[in-house]
């Protein structure tokens, strides 16, 4: 019982994690605000939800499984967002400050 | 409502399907027409998948205590339909960049008129 | 009731991804959003109870076929900015649209007559789909029908299909391997050129053998769950591209030289092949897998066993062959 | 509940697929991607839950590692090609 209420509070907090970074790749002026909204918000959403599923699933191969999947998304999906970022930053992307005019697009 | 649901399926299917030979015969860029093929392709994927799938069935991969299964036909056909599309696919993409080393270019239009032949 | 939900609101974005790809003129955009497309299509047959379809869009479409579409975009940009742009068309083009709504509209019609989504009475599921899904597991011992019709009922079918691949893969060998260009060190998709970045070095060198690992596991486990010879050849030249990609195509190509995978390619064919000539030198027919063993069950099993063998060797040879063409073309 | 989560899957999906549509950089472009491939893995993970079937993780696991490797990919693409990177570094590199 106390670990279906756990689960349950894991997969609501990781729906409620993804909505929040998705309305913050909507809503946040620059691609850096952007990538840092998303790139944090995924990686915790994508573990909570996981721990949840987990939680349901018990010791299980179902539960290998997902510990499988979270490792990959613990490691794959912050060095995809430090790519990302490394690359707009020495292609010359400027993050856009106070002062700055809207951004121009490429 | 029913209806509605029954034939949203193919509705959007049929869609996908003329978005992607708008896309073939309106665009010259031949990249373009290489997505529009490829969304038609999709959406004949789509059309079998949905054209195999029963209600309140379940993966055609034999379970206990399972009664009612989708029909595995189609996903065989569409299986091997999509490797061997992304193997077709590469051929074209082959051809749009032979085509790119001779002409110069790879829009419809300037291929062309570079041959007279408009 | 949620799976209707997931179904609408996933092929409404899948028409709303269609559009956009009409829409922009920026090719690497475009190619960007089939990326999705594709994404959203596995999550469809997911949801439409096709988990090997969905295991093979899952790694055709986010691995190889994205990898290709950029490759090739690599090769035919444009010598100024903007280098992916599409150029504008002279004259709007309205007859197109005529045909296409017409066309359109007498498929919409035709759907009137197509029973309902999900129907079990429609005809589709009346004829032989009953009998595999009745006898699949008694005659071939394989629980994944899907796989059990894939290598042994439509045997022949199949092995039609992986000649098609191999023969695009020969097709684009000799379009754009071939013609003598001397080989020198120059501009192409090399480690070099993307800034040494050590965070994707240590990550890839810890993800590829992992993905490795799993492509054996989709290609022997294929009998009992989603998987197969198609799913894990894709998966395992995924792997290898990926390695290309962090550390350079010389690299790669010395790990599995281009002249190797042209023997593995046909390695493949034959495999599949030469495991159909077996029972017919054993007095039965083309493909008939019951002869290989003690029992039919038995047979069968190996047979699927060695027919998947030959389909992963061939899928991933052939990928790797595509990848490295279109990579090393812009080495010329 | 694994309602509430589709459903919140879902929503972050669509609002991943604006981002995509509305660009405006090629790198917005590509993180979209990004966050939208590691939302349909969990999407496929918990329909696995939601409908009873374990092997559908195996889906969900084939993305997890190949969505890696498309923004891999787009990324030399457009380190290489689209930007500062172009021709003048290529030739200093050899």
């Amino acid at each position: 019982m106390i670990i279906d209420i756990l689960s349950w509070i894991c997969l609501l907090a990781g729906g409620a994690l993804g909505i929040v970074g998705g309305i913050g790749i909507h809503r946040f002026p620059d691609f850096y605000s952007r990538l840092h909204a998303a790139g944090i918000t995924d990686t915790l959403c994508a573990m909570l939800i996981l721990l949840g599923l987990g939680l349901q699933a018990g010791w299980s191969l179902a539960a290998f499984k997902l510990a499988l999947i979270f490792m990959f998304l613990f490691f794959t999906s912050p060095t995809a967002s430090h790519a990302l970022a490394n690359a707009a930053q020495h292609s010359g992307l400027q993050p856009r400050l106070d002062s700055d005019e809207p951004e121009v697009g490429s | 409502m029913d209806f509605f649901i029954g034939h949203y399926n193919y509705w959007i299917v049929i869609f996908l399907m003329m978005v992607g030979l708008y896309t073939v015969i309106s665009r010259g860029n031949l990249i373009k027409k290489i997505i529009g093929l490829n969304i038609f392709q999709v959406s004949v994927f789509f059309l079998y998948i949905s054209l195999g799938t029963v209600e309140g069935g379940a993966a055609p991969i034999i379970a206990e205590g399972v009664e009612v299964y989708s029909n595995p036909l189609p996903h065989v056909l569409i299986l091997t339909a999509i490797v061997v599309g992304v193997a077709t696919t590469a051929l074209a993409l082959a051809l749009v960049v032979r085509i790119k080393e001779s002409y110069g270019t790879i829009e419809e239009d300037e291929i062309h008129n570079l041959d007279h032949s408009l | 009731m949620i799976d209707i939900v997931i179904n609408v609101t996933l092929l409404a974005f899948l028409a709303i991804t269609a559009v956009a790809t009409l829409h922009l003129t920026n090719l690497f955009a475009i190619v960007m959003l089939f990326g999705i497309f594709s994404l959203l299509s596995a999550g469809l047959f997911v949801v439409m109870d096709a988990p090997d379809v969905a295991f093979t869009e899952a790694a055709v479409g986010a691995g190889i076929s994205t990898v290709l579409m950029l490759a090739t975009l690599a090769l035919v940009k444009r010598p100024q900015k903007p280098y992916y742009a599409e150029a504008p068309r002279a004259h709007r083009p309205w007859l197109p649209l005529v045909v296409v709504v017409i066309t359109g509209s007498a498929l919409v019609y035709g759907t009137w007559d197509i029973p309902g989504f999900g129907a079990p009475e429609a005809p589709a599921q009346t004829h032989v789909a009953r009998y595999y899904i009745d006898n699949a597991l008694q005659e071939t011992g394989v629980p994944n029908i899907v796989t059990a019709v894939l290598a042994s009922y439509r045997g022949f079918d199949t092995l039609g299909e992986v000649v098609v691949v191999y023969t695009a893969g020969v097709a684009v060998l000799l379009l754009i391997v071939g013609g003598a260009q001397k080989r020198r060190p120059g501009p192409g998709m090399r480690g070099d050129q993307m800034r040494p970045n050590l965070i994707l070095h240590v990550i890839a060198k810890f993800v590829i053998p992992l993905i490795i690992l799993f492509a054996l596991y989709v290609q022997f486990h294929g009998d009992f769950g989603p998987g197969g010879g198609f799913q894990a050849g894709v998966i395992f030249s995924a792997a290898l591209i990926l390695y290309a990609l962090v550390f350079g195509l010389d690299v790669a190509e010395k790990i599995i030289p281009s002249r190797w995978l042209h023997k593995l390619a046909a390695l493949g064919v034959v495999i599949y092949a030469g495991v159909g000539v077996v029972p017919l030198l054993l007095g039965g027919n083309y493909l008939d897998y019951t002869l290989l063993g003690s029992n039919q069950v038995a047979g069968q099993h190996l047979g699927i066993l060695l027919v998947e063998l030959g389909v992963g060797i061939t899928v991933a040879s052939v990928m790797l062959i595509l990848f490295f063409a279109f990579a090393g073309r812009a080495r010329k | 509940m694994f309602i509430a989560a589709l459903l919140a899957i879902l929503v972050t999906m669509g609002l991943a697929l604006a981002r995509a549509l509305a660009g405006p950089t090629t790198y917005d472009r590509i993180a979209a991607v990004n966050i939208f491939g590691t939302k349909t893995v969990l999407l496929i993970a918990v329909l696995a839950f939601f409908s009873g079937r374990g092997d559908l993780l195996d889906i969900a696991l084939v993305y997890a590692l190949i969505n890696f490797i498309s923004v891999v990919a787009a990324l030399k693409l457009v380190t290489r090609g689209d930007f500062h990177s172009s021709d003048s570094d290529e030739s200093e590199a050899n």
